[in-house]
């Protein structure tokens, strides 16, 4: 069992909310989640929408149609008509209004609404597409919602333009019917969503109205939930890795979406500590730099003091930050950076996803140095690699860059609170404390890796320059190869200790591999078994860290096994990077770069193309 | 204590910079901090060098070049106890780094900032720097300098630095009492130090310096702001007094308020318990696993 | 000429950009510059969407974050025909872009900076910006601002700006006649324009600019500079002008000085022929092989 | 014939000057030159040198040992004693300073110069190093400096400070002596060196002092010059290079060793042009920007206006243009970067050589597009390359990355002039002149490739953003698909049209490849003869273009060879690009992280130990 739920409308009026009250609502009703928000580079106007799929099991993915799109505007039902499959719900009183009357849809879009409509011999306007998509089977519901809100405005003598956005709260009320939900649900999710008693009130008779206008069509039956289940989204539970992990200070400049995950941070920077059992509290600063050159070496500097620190930017800022990255690396100081990846190159798609850095991460900064990198592919990897990259950061000493992608960062998912139970174990790597005086910083060592110290203890000398054990500058030949190997060293004793199985999620069994990283194994593992209902068996080999890289076991993986290559990029930079290190290339690839994930029905039909001999699948999904 | 390798202090003679290396030393000293919580922090240039030079065992952290700022706020915040005091050139603080520059002072966090003002990028060959006016042609330069001269006392009080000061690299007594006033007020000093380049500026020379260099004391100048009404007066004389450039250059304090609270105690807002438990103190972990209590986070995304 | 497809204004409803964009529009129809001359560079923000917007033949740069001046210093300094307006945000000029912002001021190109000055980062939701104030907490911001606020117009004046001056966004007509007046200043002319942004800056409002605001015109003010004598005079007084700012918040124009050469007269002392024959207008080909002649270059290589 | 000089000195003291004279001087005597600069990052005081081979066939390498050492101080004596084969010049007076009392040189350096007389039972002054030298076979010559300034000071009633630096001139004069060089020669480059006549006057006096006090010891016969030769470094033959293909604006940030460039560049910047047969003058705009970001961001300006621009900065600042790169990737900008390598990460080596920032070129900036990168292998090819990367620029409308490094930039080489001879083609791709209006910038095209028009010229729209025909943002899907496309296929497009053979330098024949980039070129070419002569019979494959990858011809002269990787680096990054884009892997690798150059010796000795097994040779020649 799978549904896919669909909201749009206008940036800034609420979309976002609704959501996750209707996500909410199906939560509480026993099912698992996964919502996908996709909105424009804009503050208001602009259309933004919000995907719903909903399961009796964990769901990982979004779908290429939707069960139920849930309208209000004209230009949410121009730019998804072709997705609806089942249910329409729109406004009645649009009906005369023509694509060519939104001003905010982009002409591209528009051009293309008016091909499908024209070749299927309809006209532009609204009514026009609700017989279109009556035509195609879609039962279509309109909606009086001027009279409902109204009525919702009469009853508690407040103006129109108050009650305004409870038309979300109508167009959830009436899915959440459609689909049999209790409504008590929806009563609880909208309480415990507005803080304003007022608007908990009239919400409330919204709903109601809402629900009662139709029938249950699904009858989804109540669920029991046996363990607590957390819903969240990227932002948030990378945030609260990393104050699990001992985060104290954190850095950063404005930009979408990393933001969220700092203000978060700030939010919430009054933290509880429990050491040797007893209660105390313990404070993580928040810096809003003056720009992301800024962010990246204010947490190097905090980390030099002994604290874990730090940044988290997009591509953009990324860029701003390589040569503080190269100092770090130089320094070997334990700095983590959560890149969050958008739609490139330059300001691209600011607010879409994107794996097209992958490569740039992996070299970012001018020089050789040890740049440790995880991606993760879900919510909960999210949360247990923003520990690890911590713990990584101060065994290697070196900055780790973890990779979250834009689809992940603002997506939501529900699991089982279980799922972040255990041992969050604080690996703090060679840390010594010497009693004043000089320290050297950089002695040699065999693995690589010197005992470090914090400013303060002692006199502790750093140079971006080459430098010897004591951190002073020196451009003597034999010292360089030294030091240079020294730092260079860590990279292979990370190899040796990091056992390749955790660096690479194996699902399933096959000869045929889907090779992926990132976001995309959401939707593999949802299509996973569908493909295997059509007798498809494959099997999933997710890289979560790029470097250093478990060849070998990716060779004993792959070897004599068709490989199809799987990202949200054009080049496929995971699997050049598979190519450079094993000499192993795919046999063909599924591609996006559209800026919106890859959907669950997006790999079943692009991996049975492939077996019909595509070598390059390239998906255009979702709008 | 591990013992000292020999380090080489390999500016060129007559360098300006000896005179700094030798009044920040006296001054670290004279202040009676422990040496090992003072960490100086510098960007690249012949200045960025300093802190290798230093015969005490301060801590150095020699960084990019315009970004030595960004690593002392980093430093500072984490762990408010140490005293930071950041050397710059005068290409690295207000050419490349002047964005830092600037925003820093609308942090006002308590650290000492001391410019190695010599006209010149020195380290790479004498290029005008931003203080270098226009039309004057240096020894190291082709052409006359095509650009103007910023102020950089004027800009840093048009930021918010709450101590506005200029040395002299060659007074070396009064440039150390300088630099131990900048260290102890609290919040964001500057100390802007004329420091002659004898190898690429032959304009701002000993010679030129010593005939116009006079001290804002012998004109009885009181730079204190003693109340919050006083501030806007005492800071446009101070900005009248910044412009002075020519025949007569003023150095010594052009204006102090420590009515302004720090970045530290504007944290503190948040963070009560900020000064005593700051992030580099924190214990995060207790044999090994997590110290940090997150149930209340995630009992808040229940479902 | 091609069409153009419409392009959706995209701003909020009642935000002060639309009145920069008729202001900004009607300046140029009304100075009768042919359109296609006119090149608008922009940063990245809300602000920096604004060339889109324009409805003439004009061309567009929109750049990135806080680097627009670089760009616009490429630009101008390639091809000295085009008119250049900088459009920038004050998250885009005076944070991420200060370094720019202030080195500008030491060349003064002939070009016209304009400042959305919203006191917030509009696009990114609402984070504090430099000129918000210290301890203001609008309504997008969970905790008061941490951070003081700089002074645009004082950075502006003592980094060399030429042209000083504030405007109100929802002014046009006074706003369209300051733009004018600062395209057609010779030299870096800036106009931090009050710009309120109803979505994330509930402080600083229409209501509240609107009993604060008054013209410098009402008080005689006279911002020209016509002697180099003059100069230092006027820069003092425009600076203690700028500091005002509470009750009564003074719009036009504070300090004015034609005296300076820009940069281009500059260049025309190492290139004769720099304004006749700038680099964007050169011949470097002809016949698809190089028209430059590079014979005496060699030949000084000779051994 | 091939002979090795080498004078060291403090920084500041005219080294580099007099090196130059004695290059000088043996050119004039009909010899081929090589020159090699090492120097630290400080103004005045520390050690630095120059080496000087010369040949009469053309030289492109250095030598691990001298024939001739010059010196007037002790620490050049204790740096370079281990490197002299047949003579020591050297400063009497200076017989009983010890290694200790060099204040300038480095702990870690008079360790290993220590270690060395101790194993060999001497003691650790100068005397100590002439006895040691002697034993080895070397023959020493005392020189009393100082009575021979006084000399020339007295003649011409000058301070003694002023003539100090004569020292300089007395010591290649005796090196000039002792090669049999004539003094004509030296006079005549005395007297173009120095514009000031007393200067002339007393170094051509030290000089007769010097060249007296020894006789011939080589006897080089004087060479007929039949074709006039040039002698330059590599930052001088870049900017000659841009000019030459049309450049006009330059903006750079001072950044050791790129901003040589820029400086001459605005020192000759009023230029010939001869347009239709008629000559007038052109001018080069130099702006100093306040950083690399300004830097990069202006030159992107200016190559909007239609103006050829470029920028040339080194590591640091490399990494500061990652955004602006990526922006200038986005709108199609055609500019130019040229990048000096150095010692990395970080500040690194300032002042001395590198490989280490390959892959981060090929990788920089966020996001998928074009960025085409070429590296020169000596000063003929940056000439050619500087004009290349130009015509690429605009006719694939991408930045282009033209990789020089500091070895080469500022080593100099002596070649016949007709070798930058030849038509110099400006090509300029799509460029068309609409009649004011708007224009759509960014057209669909087959091979990805739109006509491009000036801002100036009609009305242009540019963004960071995703952008439509028309330069105007635009999130829509299709328009992502199409217009990310059309940039990508530039590279495709301009992998076709370039031919594989221009992006290889293939040189000799044979089952063992040397497989190289960038200034290592000089030293293998140098070897070739020499391990023919021991039997060894290697191919040189110089990659000269990384992206596009020249893959077809690449895997066709390296299958069932013997492949071995010679890079100054430590990971062999080009070679990592062959294995990406191939999955060929070498067999084993030459590799040289000091910052110095890699000598001809050390690749002879490098693939004689490959050739009895060793995987991984690391080299360490050079002081
Ligand atoms: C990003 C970057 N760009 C350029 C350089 C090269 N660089 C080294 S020192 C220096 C100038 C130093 O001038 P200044 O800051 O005035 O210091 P001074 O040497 O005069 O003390 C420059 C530009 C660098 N290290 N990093
Ligand atoms: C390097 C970089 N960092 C961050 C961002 C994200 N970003 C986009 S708009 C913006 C702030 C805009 O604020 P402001 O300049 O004041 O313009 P406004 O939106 O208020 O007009 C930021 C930080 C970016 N685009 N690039
Ligand atoms: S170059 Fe100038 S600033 Fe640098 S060490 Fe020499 S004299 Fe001092
Ligand atoms: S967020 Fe503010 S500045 Fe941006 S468009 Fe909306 S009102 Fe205007
Ligand atoms: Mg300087
Ligand atoms: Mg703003």
């Amino acid at each position: 069992m799978r549904y896919s739920w669909m909201i749009g409308g206008a940036q800034g009026l609420g979309v976002d909310t609704s959501a996750v009250i209707f996500g909410n609502s199906i939560s509480k009703a026993g099912y698992y989640i996964f919502g996908n928000r996709e909105y424009y580079s804009n503050i208001k106007g602009r259309h933004s929408y919000f995907q719903v799929v909903f399961s009796e099991k964990p769901v990982h993915s979004i779908s290429s149609k939707v069960d139920v799109l849930a309208t209000f505007d004209a230009e949410t039902i121009f730019q998804h008509f072709t997705e609806v499959k089942d249910v329409m719900i729109y406004d009645d009183s649009l009906k005369n209004v023509t694509v060519d009357m939104v001003r905010s849809i982009e002409p591209e879009i528009a051009e293309g609404v008016k091909e499908e409509l024209k070749k299927n011999a309809f006209g532009f306007s609204v009514g026009d597409v609700v017989k279109y998509v009556e035509s195609k089977g879609v039962k279509t519901i309109p909606v009086d919602y001027s009279s409902i809100l109204k009525k919702v405005a009469d009853t508690y003598h407040i103006p129109l333009s108050v009650v305004e956005r409870a038309k979300n709260i109508v167009v959830v009320a009436i899915s959440l019917s459609l689909f049999g939900i209790k409504e008590e649900h929806l009563r609880n999710a909208i309480a415990s969503e507005f803080k304003n008693d007022l608007f908990v009130k009239f919400n409330t008779t919204a709903a109601e109205i809402g629900y009662s206008l139709v029938q249950a069509k699904y009858n989804l039956p109540e669920l029991n939930v046996g363990e607590p289940r957390i819903q969240v989204d990227g932002n948030t539970i990378s945030a609260i890795g990393k104050l699990s992990a001992g985060l104290r200070f954190q850095s950063y400049y404005p930009i979408t979406p990393a933001s969220d995950e700092s203000t978060y941070i700030e939010a919430n920077q009054n933290l509880d500590l429990i050491v040797n059992g007893e209660r105390r509290k313990g404070g993580a600063v928040v810096v809003q730099a003056e720009d992301e050159l800024a962010a990246i070496n204010m947490a190097v500097g905090s980390a030099l003091t002994g604290t874990r620190s730090a940044t988290a930017t997009s591509g953009p800022g990324f860029s701003l930050m390589a040569e503080g990255i190269s100092w770090a690396g130089m320094n070997e100081v334990p700095v983590v950076i959560t890149y969050y990846m958008r739609g490139a190159p330059s300001t691209g798609l600011p607010t879409r996803s994107g794996q097209g850095d992958l490569k740039f991460a992996l070299n970012v900064g001018h020089g050789e140095f040890p740049r440790i990198v995880i991606a993760s592919g879900d919510h909960k990897e999210i949360y247990w690699d923003a520990i690890w990259a911590f713990n990584l950061a101060e065994k290697y000493q070196t900055p780790v860059i973890h990779v979250i992608e834009k689809t992940l960062a603002n997506a939501y998912s529900s699991f089982d609170e279980k799922e972040l139970d255990g041992n969050v174990e604080v690996e703090r790597g060679k840390i010594v404390k010497p009693e004043g005086g000089y320290f050297n910083r950089f002695e040699f060592s065999e693995d690589g890796i010197s005992p470090r110290a914090f400013l303060g203890d002692a006199g502790i000398f750093h140079a971006g320059d080459e430098h010897n054990e004591e951190g002073h500058i020196t451009e003597g030949t034999k010292n360089r190869i030294l030091m240079y190997e020294k730092r260079m060293k860590k990279l292979y004793t990370a190899d040796r200790e990091i056992p390749e199985v955790q660096r690479v999620n194996v699902v399933g069994d096959g000869q045929v591999v889907l090779l992926t990283w990132g976001s995309p194994k959401g939707s593999i593992l949802d299509a996973m078994p569908l493909l295997q209902n059509e007798g498809v068996k494959v099997q999933m080999v997710q890289v979560r860290m790029f470097n250093p890289y478990p060849s070998d076991l990716m060779k004993k993986l792959l070897s004599g096994k068709k490989v199809i290559a799987i990202e949200n990029n054009y080049c496929a930079q995971g699997a050049q990077v598979l190519s450079e290190r094993t000499g192993i290339f795919p046999d063909s690839f599924i591609l996006k770069w559209t800026g919106r994930s890859i959907t669950m029905e997006e790999i079943i039909e692009g991996v049975k193309k492939v077996m019909q001999g595509e070598k390059r699948v390239v998906l255009s999904d979702g709008a | 204590m591990t013992a000292r390798k020999p380090v080489f202090v390999d500016w060129c003679p007559g360098c300006g910079d000896y005179g700094i290396l030798r009044a920040e030393e006296e001054a670290i000293k004279e202040l009676g901090i422990q040496h090992e919580k003072v960490t100086i922090v510098s960007g690249i240039g012949c200045s960025g060098k300093i802190p290798h030079f230093i015969d005490l065992p301060i801590s150095g952290v020699h960084t990019l070049h315009g970004r030595s700022l960004a690593f002392a706020t980093g430093i500072k915040l984490s762990n408010p106890s140490l005293e930071v005091i950041v050397n710059v050139g005068d290409g690295d603080s207000l050419g490349i780094g002047m964005g830092h520059f600037v925003n820093a002072g609308r942090r006002n966090i308590d650290m000492t900032v001391i410019i190695h003002d010599n006209g010149v990028y020195g380290l790479t060959k004498g290029q005008a720097s931003p203080t270098l006016h226009r039309g004057e042609k240096t020894k190291s330069l082709p052409k006359p300098n095509i650009n103007d001269a910023v102020n950089p006392l004027n800009v840093a009080l048009s930021s918010g630095y709450t101590f506005i000061s200029r040395g002299y690299a060659y007074d070396i007594s009064y440039l150390k009492e300088l630099i131990k006033a900048g260290i102890k007020h609290k919040g964001l000093a500057l100390i802007d130090i004329l420091q002659p380049c004898p190898t690429y500026n032959d304009i701002n020379t000993k010679e030129w310096y010593d005939k116009r260099i006079y001290k804002l004391e012998t004109i009885g100048w009181d730079p204190l702001v003693r109340s919050e009404n006083e501030r806007e007066e005492k800071m446009q004389k101070a900005m009248i007094k910044a412009m002075e450039w020519g025949e007569k250059i003023p150095v010594g304090i052009f204006y102090e308020d420590e009515s302004v609270p720090t970045y530290e105690d504007r944290l503190v807002q948040n963070i009560p318990n900020y000064i005593d438990y700051y992030p580099a103190k924190q214990d995060i972990q207790v044999n090994g696993k997590s110290a940090t209590d997150i149930k209340e986070l995630i009992k808040a995304k229940r479902v």
